[in-house]
């Protein structure tokens, strides 16, 4: 069925009875040409682009809980291609430009906003940083304003322009940024790939990756041996714990980052701001609840709770940039693992052992990354070959230097 | 009109009357009320408006699990939206207003939402407004927007003062109810340090809500003899108005309402306190929140839980209605009969799912008509509860009635012990989930564990605190239990059937307006993980998080789904327990207290003398000093750089890390943690220094000074200085442990300037202490010595050069600073001296090309910066090896140029790009960025160090410098990047 | 988190910087470029086992005693099995 | 006066900018006591590798008593000793005689350690009343109970994003933050504010305790 103002009505009539799934409760076939392990944004979209742009639609995503369940179902929402090294900035714009078409694409409201992404600044250092960014991006033909601080007055009154310790002078902003729904993202990937036939399957973890004379044959499963001469693996934060079972180690360690929403409030905030002296960033959703976050907690975790440290932290930074919300009331705080790689960058490519691909290393900003990285993923995995914007995200540039660190902090996946 | 003030009871004090208005209208409570009991006696019933539908909505609770009566607070700056009316003590003046409705909260124009619930079902929004693509920024999502949230924030400066502090204890007791009251006595009696948080202004849990007995007294005047017992003991700490709110690893987070209570909090008090809270054990002794049941039309005003309508009528002295009934599937529904009763009002039916009576409460049973396996079928009402439809043993009736108290079982309060992840365990026995495992020394005690008879209570909220006390070394003498007339109810969920027509209107998630179609809806559309059905519902994501929602929402999908309800599961929750003002959490870290500042001995000196300041990391570093004379700042680092290049200048360069390496291996130790071979600095010289990361990027340059054999001092940059001392810390700690070198970091301990420019040495000769010459060749650059200056005071001098010039750096204890400044502007007054600031330095360094900050930034390696000779190849140092990685050596890739405009006045700024000269800038013909750049009154010229793709291959090549995003376009042509004195003479003169 | 300092006892999170996985920096080979040499450092530098479950890291006591600790945790449960100074000479560091 | 007052040349700066003596908060007695030590001699002594034992034997050698490998405080020969890391102390001497103390510490530690003379480095508040814990309980994240925190306790912490030295004097009624030197100011705000609410006096800037 095609959702559109008209079923809806004509759903409304009739007690909602002629609504269905919006995807299978799938269960696992003997084999598939390609099994996606991991059923979060990247790897259903990587299903939904496999069927749908490369003819490949004998495809099992397989989901050790329920889909959206990892770190699509839990982060801040964010979408932008604001990017400062040329190794990111035409992949991320590959991203917006999906982004910018995903509604019509999946037949799903994901409530992309193109509200726009201010990142304020602080210091003459910062605004010069931020102007190599934009002017970067503009070669790539990405849109990008530095705006002054009346400019930014007139985008967000509210901001603390005269902050005792870190007055603003400026900003970057990107007007196509914005956020999206980050659960109908999930949903609308797989009611799109479920449509062309891709089998979802919630509830069975990957146990095992079986490969024979070095090439890939099959996933164990919780629900038993699924083959394939093709597998994705897209688990994000738990890409080391998988990646061990075909005995790789990877240049990523995990960490957890914690998210914030307050009580609903009437609209307050318009576009995401993000503060430069510090690590905070905030939105509000369509709901009303104000969403913001800051910084990793720094010690590595597989647990997704965060630490009183950076909880505090949060709050601190909130107020330095934005001292109306000091009555507002933080409603729920969580936390997701990161898979932060060592050069804060990801990493979509093929592995070591034949059929088998990765693609992880997403750090905290893999969520605007997900058609993207849906497409790219899919592109190597049905071609065998990189998509050319995803050309860099090389697993040997450890080895050969080709490392792309947008932040310079090396390899210290805690500071990226 | 309904509820109304009883003629006496409750705990409140009536001979302290306060004002208060709600929407605009004068009202009268008392003291101990809250502003939703005093609006119920004041017969006020209508409170606020649903999230969605915009239905009139009354209270339903007594607590934080509130979810209808929500108000905004105060006005003004102090404006609170979203409050909850049964968490607010009232007090004189207090002003409310019902928020979410428009025009009022009487007649809400919205409300027509609720005429559309067909459409606004579950999720509709993401099956529309998909078309045209560009809509939805203009048009749909500002009227979602707009349509959605509940109040406002007062969107300016919150003009209340925060703090936070921290405690320690050995057992921290959470809620001072029976439970809590009997742990905390038990674990302080034996001895151990106590900590007891009671939300509420006064102890006693639900025992203020109930008719109890306890050692043949009335339960309250327990509750306060046994506060009484514990407040007089040294080691017990009682903190009332405290919800402990999280429960993180190592420690608790709780808030502490200090003057909520109050108009506005009184002077030197804050508004809040943010605990954090560190424990040996705990006890969760938190209670629990009790359900509502599902049924049509179930929201409406007068419909309240059964243990918040006795907490009215026994704690506040208020009846919910005039003619009540009772609704219930547990015996809580007859203890609130009971108390009706006694008040003198007789409910007209006592309605209970269960078959049989409970044999406890035969006077209700003879007192009240019962009807047994009844349901209500629906209510009536325009803005309140009017009558309900009932149904039992096949028969309808209908009840005119104002107030209906239902009871659908209790929820244990284990949020605290579900902040670890723990999974949540079903307990068939009082159909609720208790706490999952004991996680992190969190214990549950009392109705929070699922116990809800008093006397098992006492005795095993007795047990848990002695065990506490026991694991500390306090063992705890036997515990005296009090006595009580015991009453002990368990709860049973009470049947749905999926019922079409009726659905609709069962309201499962009061505040986000989630019905049992929204339920079925769910699952229909294969949304039937509850994790699921949360995010596509929006289920438990309100302001109350569940509390009375969840359970019966995951009956029916356990219901749908033919599972049971532990294999349907649960949502987690978390943090915080109780919605908490994120301006608590921050406390006092605000404003100019929001990150500390470091200053240099010369700070008071500089703001007197007009100085702005500029950031670096932590410092505050001087950025100019302007005299009356220079048109503009420019013309002011114009001028500090002329002097500086003709005469003399001072300035301070304190913010440098100074790093003592101490020891007979701290040569070997600097060889092994430097690129470039430290060891081979003389004693008395000093010598430049490249650090690596161990990946072979750029971690800092410097100087380092040798002033004995086992005795150098590392000069890190300002920027770099923690980072670089963590870092050698970790190479003697942890890689070279055997080597016999001590490290320290001294560079608070002095204050240091730069004394640079021609006329330098003569200033320096004035301040050194004979029989020191200060001469080219007895001390020429390059040279440090540890001396004294300006008769006897210890110093460091150091012939460095950073603009160009001659130069010194004298260093001399800290405390020195400012008068050994005002000395050397002193002296240097008959060589035309001046200070100058660090603008003027960039500049100067730019013009020496010098890398800085912006060229060290971790992106960059010492080939990059034309660095690579300085290294030593044939020794392992950090960053060795894998700086001869191939991409890190390859020619195309960006390295350090200088660039000037051909035209010398266009201007250059750091972050244009470079790109080629005859082809439209492109991503293609992109070759790097400008690092750095200045005006030059040296050179009179606008100049530039930047990263060029192959740049040292091109120097003399025309390129663009493309600045898109300031409008800037000029041509420039690469050339070496050192500007002035390439070949290093004028020092040396 | 509350980490025990063998030095200052236990101390909230916030004094400390952690590191990362505890591992040794790698011998580099006679030939500083040979293949062994730099394959041992990209392993050292970049690699992880990244462990859900024990790990060894290294952490600083930066704003306490300032001493590298190499502390055992469970990535999953952040237990903390123990904390020690790194350096295996630091003589009487327990009183 | 002490000695380093009589140091020639340049001026002492002995009273920071951001000092402001006086009383502040509500009306009552003070419930914190604050007073800059605006002179002391403090010393970082750090054993040298394997010479830990040999260097606190020539301490108690030539002071009677050697310091403790712990975050404690040992007060020997007219210096209090105070732990601040593994085999590291400070040695902390006020009032007169410094200088012959001084050359008594550095001829003890010849040998076995290295001593720099950090007096210059740190800033040192001394906080006392009767409200001083519940204030400092506002600002250090660590137990200021008297079991955890007994009279020559010292603990290096942090307090408002800085690392300060918190200590216990060994007559008990008196706390000391040493920070160091350029973050004073930032401490002395955040000592302050936190010790208004129970009413501050600030003292005038005072040479010698
Ligand atoms: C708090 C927070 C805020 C963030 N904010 C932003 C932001 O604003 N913008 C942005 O761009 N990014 C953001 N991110 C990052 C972004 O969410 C992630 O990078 C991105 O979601 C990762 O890709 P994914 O959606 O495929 O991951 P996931 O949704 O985590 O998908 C991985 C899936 O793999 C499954 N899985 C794991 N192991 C197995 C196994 N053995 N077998 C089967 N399945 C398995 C998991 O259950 C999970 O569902 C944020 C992340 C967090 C935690
Ligand atoms: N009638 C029934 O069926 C029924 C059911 C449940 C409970 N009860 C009665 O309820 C009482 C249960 O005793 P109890 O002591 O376990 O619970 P309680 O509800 O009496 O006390 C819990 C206390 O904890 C406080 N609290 C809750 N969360 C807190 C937090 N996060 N921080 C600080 N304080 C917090 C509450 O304000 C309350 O005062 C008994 O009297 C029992 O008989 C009866
Ligand atoms: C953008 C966004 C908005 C959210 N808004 C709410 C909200 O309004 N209410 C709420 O209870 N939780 C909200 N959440 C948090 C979720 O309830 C949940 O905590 C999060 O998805 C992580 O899942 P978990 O807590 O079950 O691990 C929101 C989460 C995100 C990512
Ligand atoms: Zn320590």
């Amino acid at each position: 069925m095609t959702f559109s103002g008209f079923q809806l009505l004509r759903n409304a009539l009739n007690g909602g009875t002629g609504w269905t799934p919006h995807w299978r409760k799938a269960e696992p076939k003997p084999a598939y040409d390609v099994v996606i392990v991991g059923g979060g944004g990247h790897g259903l979209a990587t299903a939904h682009y496999l069927a749908k742009d490369f003819g490949v639609n004998n495809v099992a995503v397989i989901e050790k809980g329920w889909i959206g369940s990892g770190n699509a179902g839990r982060n801040t929402t964010i979408i932008r291609s604001n990017y400062l090294l040329p190794g990111n900035i035409p992949f991320y714009e590959l991203g917006m430009k999906l982004w910018e078409g995903l509604e019509q694409d999946l037949n799903y409201n994901a409530m992309v906003s193109q509200r726009g992404v201010l990142n304020l600044c602080h210091s003459d250092a910062q605004r010069d940083a931020f102007a190599r960014r934009g002017n970067a991006m503009r070669l790539h033909g990405v849109d990008a304003e530095l705006i002054d601080r009346e400019a930014v007055r007139g985008m967000a009154p509210y901001l603390d322009f005269d902050n005792a310790r870190f007055p603003i002078i400026g900003g970057l902003v990107q007007r196509r940024g914005g956020t999206a729904r980050h659960d109908a993202v999930v949903w609308g990937y797989a009611r799109a790939a479920d449509k062309r036939g891709v089998d979802i399957i919630e509830n069975c973890e990957a146990t095992g990756l079986r490969s024979e004379g070095g090439k890939i044959v099959g996933v164990e499963t919780t629900k038993g041996f699924v083959g394939a001469n093709r597998v994705g693996l897209s688990v994000a934060g738990n890409s080391s714990r998988v990646a061990a079972l075909a005995d790789m180690r990877l240049p990523i360690e995990t960490y957890a980052l914690q998210a914030f929403v307050t009580e609903s409030i009437k609209p307050l905030i318009d576009c995401v701001v993000t503060f430069g002296a510090g690590h905070f960033y905030i939105s509000q959703s369509d709901k009303g609840s104000l969403v913001f976050g800051g910084d990793l907690d720094p010690f590595p975790s597989y647990a997704q709770r965060g630490s009183l440290h950076v909880f505090s932290d949060v709050a601190e930074n909130a107020m330095a940039v934005m001292p109306m919300l000091g009555r507002l009331r933080i409603l729920r705080s969580w936390g997701g693992v990161m898979d932060m790689s060592m050069d804060g960058s990801p990493i979509i490519d093929a592995t070591p052992i034949e059929g088998l691909f990765f693609n992880g290393g997403w750090c905290y900003g893999g969520f605007k990354a997900t058609p993207a990285a849906g497409f790219c993923f899919a592109h190597l995995i049905a071609k065998g070959e990189p998509h050319q914007a995803a050309a860099p995200f090389r697993l040997d540039r450890f080895a050969t230097g080709r490392v792309i660190d947008e932040k310079g902090v090396g390899a210290t996946p805690n500071l990226h | 009109m309904s509820g109304f003030r009883l003629a006496d009871g409750g705990l409140i004090d009536r001979s302290r009357p306060l004002k208060f208005t709600f929407d605009g209208k004068a009202y009268t409570g008392y003291a101990g009320d809250t502003l939703a009991s005093a609006l119920l006696a004041n017969g006020v019933r209508l409170f606020g408006r649903s999230f969605k539908y915009h239905r009139p909505r009354g209270v339903l609770s007594a607590g934080h699990e509130e979810p209808n009566a929500l108000v905004e607070l105060r006005e003004g700056a102090r404006r609170e939206p979203n409050v909850k009316a049964t968490a607010v003590e009232l007090y004189d003046g207090l002003v409310a207003r019902s928020q979410n409705r428009w025009p009022s909260l009487a007649f809400d124009a919205m409300a027509v939402n609720g005429l559309l619930k067909p459409i606004f079902s579950a999720g509709f929004y993401y099956k529309t407004f998909m078309w045209p693509a560009s809509f939805w920024e203009k048009l749909y999502e500002p009227v979602i927007r707009r349509a959605a949230g509940l109040g406002r924030a007062s969107g300016v400066e919150d003009p209340d003062t925060y703090e936070r502090s921290n405690a320690f204890c050995d057992v921290l007791v959470v809620g001072a109810g029976p439970a809590g009251l009997m742990a905390a006595l038990t674990a302080a009696r034996a001895g151990a340090d106590v900590i007891l948080c009671e939300d509420q202004p006064r102890v006693g849990g639900q025992l203020l809500s109930d008719r109890e007995f306890i050692d043949g007294r009335p339960a309250p005047e327990w509750a306060v003899s046994a506060a009484a017992e514990l407040a007089a003991l040294p080691n017990v700490r009682i903190m009332l108005r405290t919800t402990v709110t999280a429960a993180f690893d190592g420690c608790f987070a709780a808030l502490e309402r200090v003057s909520d209570h109050y108009p506005e909090p009184s002077a030197f008090q804050p508004r809040q306190r943010f605990w954090r809270i560190v424990a040996k054990r705990t006890i969760l002794a938190a209670g629990s929140t009790e359900r509502p049941l599902a049924f049509p039309d179930n929201d409406r005003p007068g419909i309240m839980l059964s243990s918040a309508v006795r907490t009215y009528l026994n704690r506040f002295g208020v009846a919910a209605g005039r003619v009540a009934a009772i609704y219930t599937s547990t015996d809580d529904g007859w203890l609130t009969a009971r108390d009706f009763l006694r008040a003198g009002l007789t409910p007209v039916v006592l309605v209970d799912t269960r078959a049989s009576a409970p044999a406890a409460f035969a006077d209700v049973a003879k007192a009240v008509p019962i009807m047994l396996e009844g349901a209500v079928l629906g209510t009536e009402g325009a803005k309140g509860l009017s009558a309900i439809i009932v149904a039992a043993g096949g028969a309808q009736k209908r009840f005119e009635v104002d107030a209906l108290a239902v009871s659908g079982g209790f929820n244990p309060a284990i949020q605290l012990a579900s902040h670890f992840g723990g999974k949540p365990s079903w307990s068939e026995n009082i159909s609720a989930f208790l706490a999952g495992g004991t996680a992190q020394g969190v214990e549950p005690a009392g109705a929070a564990a699922g116990v809800f008879g008093l006397a098992e209570i006492f005795a095993e909220a007795a047990a848990a605190g002695a065990a506490c006390a026991a694991a500390q070394g306090f063992a705890a003498p036997a515990p005296k239990l009090p006595t009580v007339a015991q009453t002990s109810t368990a709860g049973s969920l009470a049947a749905w059937r999926p019922n079409p027509a009726k659905d609709g209107k069962i309201f499962v998630d009061f505040q986000h307006d989630v019905t049992a179609s929204d339920v079925v809806l769910a699952h229909r559309e294969g949304y039937r993980s509850v994790e699921h059905l949360k995010r596509y519902t929006t289920l438990g994501m309100a302001t109350e998080q569940g509390r009375t929602a969840n359970i019966s929402a995951l009956a029916m999908m356990a219901q749908l789904t033919g599972r049971t309800i532990p294999e349907t599961g649960v949502t987690l929750a978390r943090p915080p327990v109780v919605p908490l003002a994120l301006g608590a959490v921050a406390g006092d870290h605000r404003r100019g207290a929001f990150r500390p500042v470091r200053e240099t001995a010369i700070h008071a000196l500089s703001s007197e003398a007009g100085a702005p300041f500029v950031d670096v990391g932590q410092w505050k570093r001087p950025q100019y000093f302007p005299i009356p004379e220079d048109a503009d700042l420019a013309a002011t680092a114009a001028r500090e750089v002329e002097t500086v290049r003709t005469r003399v200048g001072v300035t301070d360069v304190s913010t440098l890390g100074k790093i003592e390496v101490l020891g007979a291996d701290a040569g070997v130790f600097l060889d092994r943690v430097c690129a470039t071979r430290a060891s081979a600095i003389r004693p008395g010289r000093c010598g430049y220094f490249v650090m690596l990361r161990e990946d072979g990027f750029m971690m800092d340059d410097g100087m380092i000074a040798r002033f004995a054999p086992d005795h150098f001092l590392v000069y890190a940059s300002t920027a770099h200085a923690a980072s670089v001392y963590r870092h050698m810390l970790f190479c003697r700690q942890a890689l070279w442990p055997e080597l016999d070198v001590n490290l320290a970091a001294v560079t608070d301990g002095w204050a240091q300037f730069a004394i640079a420019g021609p006329r330098s040495p003569a200033v320096v000769q004035a301040l050194v202490d004979a029989p020191r010459a200060i001469t080219r060749t007895v001390f020429p650059p390059m040279s440090a010595a540890e001396l004294t200056i300006c008769d006897g005071v210890p110093a460091r001098l150091c012939a460095l050069s950073f603009s160009g010039e001659r130069a010194f750096e004298v260093a001399v204890p800290a405390g020195y600073g400012a008068a050994l400044f005002r000395r050397i502007l002193d002296v240097g007054a008959a060589y035309g001296i001046a200070p100058y600031g660090s603008e003027a330095m960039g500049v100067m360094r730019i013009e020496k090309g010098h890398p800085a900050g912006s060229e060290i930034n971790g992106q960059t390696t010492a080939y990059d910066l034309g660095l690579a000779r300085a290294l030593s190849k044939d020794k392992d140092h950090i960053g060795r090896v894998l700086s001869a990685r191939p991409a890190l050596n390859d020619r195309k890739r960006a390295r350090l140029v200088g660039l000037t405009p051909l035209d010398p006045n266009d201007r250059l700024r750091a972050g244009a790009h470079v790109v080629e000269t005859g082809v439209a800038p492109s991503a293609a013909s992109d070759l790097g960025w400008l690092s750095s750049a200045a005006w030059s009154p040296t050179l009179r010229s606008f100049i530039a160090l930047g990263f060029v793709s192959g740049g040292p291959d091109r120097l003399g090549d025309e390129v663009r410098i493309f600045d898109p995003v300031r409008g800037g376009d000029c041509a420039a042509r690469i050339v070496a990047p050192c500007f002035y004195d390439p070949n290093g003479e004028r020092p040396r003169v | 988190m509350l980490i025990n300092c063998p030095y200052c006892g236990p101390r909230d999170l916030l004094e400390f910087t952690v590191k990362g996985e505890a591992r040794a920096r790698p011998d580099a080979a006679a030939d500083l470029d040979s293949e062994a040499s730099r394959a041992g450092f990209v392993d050292a530098v970049y690699l992880r086992d990244n462990p859900a479950g024990r790990h060894k890291e290294h952490w600083l006591h930066a704003s306490g005693c300032q001493s590298w600790l190499v502390i055992e945790r469970d990535t999953r449960t952040h237990e903390i099995f123990g904390a020690s100074l790194v350096a295996s000479d630091a003589e009487g560091a327990k009183s | 006066m002490s000695d380093s007052f009589t140091l020639p040349g340049l001026a002492l700066d002995l009273v920071p900018h951001y000092l402001r003596p006086g009383r502040s908060g509500p009306p009552g007695a003070s419930g914190v006591v604050l007073t800059l030590i605006a002179d002391e001699d403090r010393f970082n002594i750090e054993a040298r590798r394997g010479s830990a034992a040999q260097l606190l034997a020539s301490l108690a050698n030539s002071f009677g008593a050697a310091p403790v490998n712990g975050p404690k405080t040992i007060a020997a020969g007219g210096f209090d000793f105070v732990g601040v890391g593994p085999s590291r102390w400070h040695a902390i001497s006020r009032g007169d005689g410094r200088a012959e103390r001084r050359a008594a510490l550095a001829a003890a530690a010849l040998e076995s350690a290295t001593v720099l003379d950090v007096s210059h480095g740190f800033v040192t508040f001394q906080l006392s009343g009767r409200s001083v814990v519940e204030a400092l309980a506002k600002l250090a994240p660590i137990d200021l109970g008297e079991q955890g925190f007994a009279p020559g306790a010292c603990a290096m912490t942090q307090i408002h994003g800085m690392s300060v030295q918190l200590r216990r004097r060994l007559d008990g009624g008196f706390y000391e933050c040493a920070v160091p030197r350029s973050f004073a100011g930032s401490l002395y705000h955040a000592l302050t504010d936190a010790a208004l609410r129970f009413g501050l006096t600030v003292e005038p800037a005072q040479a010698v305790i």
